[in-house]
């Protein structure tokens, strides 16, 4: 069930600058599924939103939710000031998540561009867990190439960098090239012009592709309509062409939105 | 303890209700806050066909508050009517529901088909500020409002609460207005008109250049017109804006308000209705009040 | 790079100024904030006598902001002639005084005495909304703010600003209405009008009832209007309402606005003037922009 | 030279319900007269405007300021709820203060009642390290009295309890008379009905008697004009028939102010 809870904080370290890393003690960490998200309050009163940070991992047995992101607005730069044993105010857990079940018996690829890539760790560590094979493909800006340890301890991990400092010079697509990795099935978080690209590189070698989505959000419960994205068809709740990010996403199969 | 008020002949277990688009159906917020609680659950706006809405983005938070530009996408009455509605009865609340339209047709249509259900009141926005035509030009002009509400009064078999702008010079002028057309109640404030620009990229936040201003931060120019407006009409008042808990809604009882609508504060915290509530009762077992209505315009110098 | 602006023929060394009644004469924040780097002092309202102002409690605390009903207390503009120009007249800035007054004549008196002294501008106040007569009235309807502005202005000596009140409808047709009128500039927004209730006393908070509502709450209000009024009229905008960094003044510019005022982040922060001038400077280097004149109303779709 | 300063917390103690002590670090001790005041800024962005709390203690050798200050609404909660190590906001040092001159050779009577007791605190110490005499008549609703312990270590000190349960049953006036006590100039601080009744008492007895105002504040510098007390003749600053309680104030001769 959806609910709001303010959870104990484990621990919160910076892996690269401007990139954090929290972990918060809350039950939620048993029902998530990769792909999902939480809402993050700030405390400051000038500041009412939640902030929507995806599912990096989780520990069911401990009970423990990990978030990776980039404190670079206000809300999210007075996060990341938080100590651990502190309290912050979470809504979750939010949206639907990757599939697992259409997937079964292919090879998944996991595509990760900067602040994209922290959700795709929990995906490979899922389909993993659920013997599916699978392999990362992580795009940095440059060398800071935070949770690629933890993606090297699980999966196959390719490397892009936009700045040539290390793997591929250029993006996840360059390096797919490059690097000559194939998959069956595509899921991967990112910047628009990412995931663009990875709609039509989808549809040029007729994968599945399943993409997490970005938008604006109010209440992150289907409530306010804030956060819709255009979709092809009319979708099944709005009765229009356009879907809730927060409930019918974030994530999408590519051929389905219009972006 | 008595917190029933009675709206236009509608009795409400108690004045707290949720602010039209904040709360989806009610579907949305039923696991968080149980709607049985409620005194009305206030729907999204609702129009006669389906509405897509504005481009994103629509949304955005600002000081103490956010912006909203959603252009009352909806689903359109039918579909309302089909899942909706159905959800909602199963409730002990009541249902009001919030009209939209372009058009007086429009507007029109959409009461008749809803006079054969059991929604209790109609709520008729006529103040949104995010629609290019209609709405809001409907709610800044007092002659248009008198005239509006008078064609939406003939076509309604259910009591209608009017809707009003903040946006205007004299609230009191459109209150009485909304009256002399036969409104049975009004309801303010629906948001007032906000931009934010991003400095680094030099373009508005918001694809509408322009949002409705909600929150925290509006509640002191709410309450004012809430004052105004009740004094200027016999009929009874909704307040709301900027509501987040049982103090602010305290204070627009005082002012003036029969009932109240939680809004924004929704967002920030799904439980927000439930503690306004609680609160209400709390404050009147501390200070003695046996029934909520003494406090209604209770105010003085 | 160029911080210079030009108002009505005026030029001040960059577009920060103070907003009027938040920094008195000057003299009561010179401790915190060095005048001489200011593009303008603007001065608490002054009238042709010495105003005793509403009683007191005068101002209250709200979300994010603040009420006040100080009801435009002022020595008097022979008082000020004597002290409190000398004073400013010392630092390197322009002087801006805003002058107050219940009647057309008491504008007109006031303006008269002041030219012959080397104030730089006037700004009218005719958008208090704490007195009971005049000033709000005049900014309300834009024949009266027309005629006033035009009797003002062809008793003044030096260029006039017209202070316009956001508690309107349109403020575009008030921006018109001024310039039409003949004024050399516009200024907004004052305060918008606002109210507080104690629920436990079940009484107002200010003495006055309603109070005008200023801070960092009213920003997206503040910006919309500036974006309007500019986009109305073809002479220069201050803009005002909420701001308490670069950041915020810079979004005031971009909207249109040729210069800025800080008004209640001085309570907050007194040294807020000299960190806006600063944080503008780092924002145009950051970006390469060698004339701030640039960025007035360069916001895009 | 007024200022903002960010202070170091050296000490928060709760001294009865409700009422806090706050020990903070800065060189604004060294400026502080008895009566005048500093202006604590809450953090949340929802509260803009300072507390005006006066001064308690001033250790001018340490630089360290003591406030005393009930925790009543919203900013003052959220004030008493800093610990020491953390830095708070303060405005200072602001208003006039008690004439040390204008006493000399005189014997003090210090009236505080409720909250208006902690500035008497540091008035007292003032007056013994200028060789003046004084008395502390204190005035409690109830047996909760802090601060008495330390008037008791520095001059002679007398109770009034509301509720009659310790020292005079009643107001510091009835304290006064019981006890016995007398002298020839009053400090006074407390609510209003409580300098009232002070300066009628005054008047009766032909003593001088200097109070202690208070009202909401803006700015706290004599910028806004929201602090004002009506005066009986016109104000040398402003003209007219009031004074600014947060310059001219907050110590106004009880004959010059209409209250
Ligand atoms: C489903 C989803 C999952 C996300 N997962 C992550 C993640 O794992 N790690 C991460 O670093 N970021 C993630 N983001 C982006 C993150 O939500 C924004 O960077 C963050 O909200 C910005 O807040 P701020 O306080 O830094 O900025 P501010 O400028 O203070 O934000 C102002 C308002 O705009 C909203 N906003 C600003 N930028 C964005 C954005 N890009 N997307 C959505 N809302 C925005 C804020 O939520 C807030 O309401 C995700 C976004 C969504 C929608
Ligand atoms: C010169 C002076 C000295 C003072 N010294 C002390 C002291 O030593 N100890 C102490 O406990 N209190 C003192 N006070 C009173 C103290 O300032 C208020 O209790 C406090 O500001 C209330 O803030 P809040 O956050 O509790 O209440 P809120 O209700 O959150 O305050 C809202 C607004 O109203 C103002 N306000 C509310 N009550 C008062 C009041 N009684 N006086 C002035 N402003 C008020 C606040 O400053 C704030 O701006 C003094 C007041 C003045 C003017
Ligand atoms: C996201 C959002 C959507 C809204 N949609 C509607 C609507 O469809 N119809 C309507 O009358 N008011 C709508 N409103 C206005 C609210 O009902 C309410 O009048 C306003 O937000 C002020 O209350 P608040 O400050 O408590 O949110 C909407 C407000 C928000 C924030
Ligand atoms: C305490 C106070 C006094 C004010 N006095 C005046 C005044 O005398 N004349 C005037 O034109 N505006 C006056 N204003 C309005 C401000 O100049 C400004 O327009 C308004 O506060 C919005 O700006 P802000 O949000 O930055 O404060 C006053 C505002 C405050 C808070
Ligand atoms: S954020 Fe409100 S519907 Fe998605
Ligand atoms: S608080 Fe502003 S003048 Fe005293």
């Amino acid at each position: 069930m959806k609910r709001k809870e303010n959870a104990q904080i484990i621990e919160q370290v910076e892996l690269a600058p401007g990139i954090w890393s929290l972990k918060l003690k809350t039950e939620m960490a048993k029902e998530a599924v990769p792909g999902q998200f939480i809402g993050i309050y700030p405390k400051d009163g000038s500041r009412l939103l939640m902030r929507p940070i995806s599912i990096c991992d989780a520990d069911s047995d401990e009970g423990i939710l990990r978030v990776v992101y980039r404190a670079g607005g206000s809300g999210t730069k007075e996060i990341s000031a938080y100590k651990a044993c502190e309290t912050v105010d979470i809504l979750g857990i939010l949206g639907n998540g990757y599939d697992m079940d259409a997937v079964k018996g292919k090879k998944v690829l996991l595509l990760g561009g900067g602040i994209g890539i922290p959700p795709m760790l929990y995906g490979c560590k899922a389909l993993k867990e659920n013997g599916i094979d699978c392999a990362a493909v992580l795009g940095y800006a440059d060398s800071n190439m935070f949770l690629k340890d933890d993606f090297e301890a699980v999966c196959d991990t390719h490397i892009a960098t936009m700045d040539g400092s290390f793997g591929t010079k250029g993006t996840v697509i360059d390096a797919l090239n490059e690097q000559g990795v194939s998959g069956d099935v595509i899921f991967a978080c990112g910047p628009m012009p990412m995931l663009r690209a990875i709609k039509s590189y989808a549809a040029e070698k007729g994968m599945e592709a399943y993409i997490s989505l970005e938008e604006r959000m109010a209440c992150g419960v289907g409530a306010c309509l804030g956060c819709v994205t255009k979709t092809v068809n009319v979708d099944h709740h709005t009765h229009v062409k356009n879907s809730r990010i927060c409930v019918e996403g974030p994530v999408f199969k590519a051929e389905d939105v219009d972006i | 303890m008595n917190t029933r008020v009675n709206i236009a002949g509608i009795e409400l277990k108690n004045p707290v209700m949720t602010a039209s688009g904040t709360f989806g159906s009610g579907m949305e917020y039923a696991e968080f806050a149980d709607l049985n609680r409620l005194g009305a659950v206030v729907t999204k706006g609702v129009a006669n066909v389906p509405w897509a809405g504005n481009p994103t983005p629509r949304v955005t938070e600002v000081y103490g508050g956010m912006l909203n530009a959603i252009g009352l996408q909806n689903p359109g009455v039918d579909v309302f009517m089909e899942r909706d509605l159905p959800f909602l009865s199963k409730y002990d609340t009541r249902v009001i529901v919030n009209v939209c339209g372009h058009t007086v047709e429009e507007y029109t249509e959409t009461v008749e088909k809803l006079n054969s259900t059991d929604v209790d009141l109609y709520e008729i926005n006529l103040s949104c500020p995010n629609v290019k035509q209609g709405a809001l030009a409907f709610g800044q002009d007092p002659k248009v409002l008198e005239e509006t509400t008078r064609a939406i009064k003939s076509a309604s078999k259910k009591p209608v609460i009017i809707k009003l702008s903040p946006n205007v010079t004299s609230i009191a002028d459109m209150a009485r207005a909304a009256e002399a057309g036969g409104a049975d109640c009004i309801s303010l404030i629906n948001t007032l008109i906000g931009m934010k620009i991003d400095i680094n990229r030099r373009k508005f936040v918001l694809a509408n250049k322009t949002g409705g201003f909600s929150g925290p931060s509006v509640k002191p120019v709410a309450v004012r017109m809430v004052y105004d407006a009740a004094h200027a009409v016999k009929i009874p008042v909704i307040g709301m804006g900027g509501i987040s808990n049982a103090e602010d809604a305290l204070e627009f009882i005082l002012a003036g308000a029969t009932a109240i609508s939680v809004g924004t504060a929704n967002f920030h915290d799904p439980g927000t209705t439930i503690k306004v509530i609680e609160g209400i009762e709390e404050y009147m077992s501390k200070y003695g009040v046996a029934d909520i209505n003494e406090l209604v315009g209770a105010v003085s110098d």
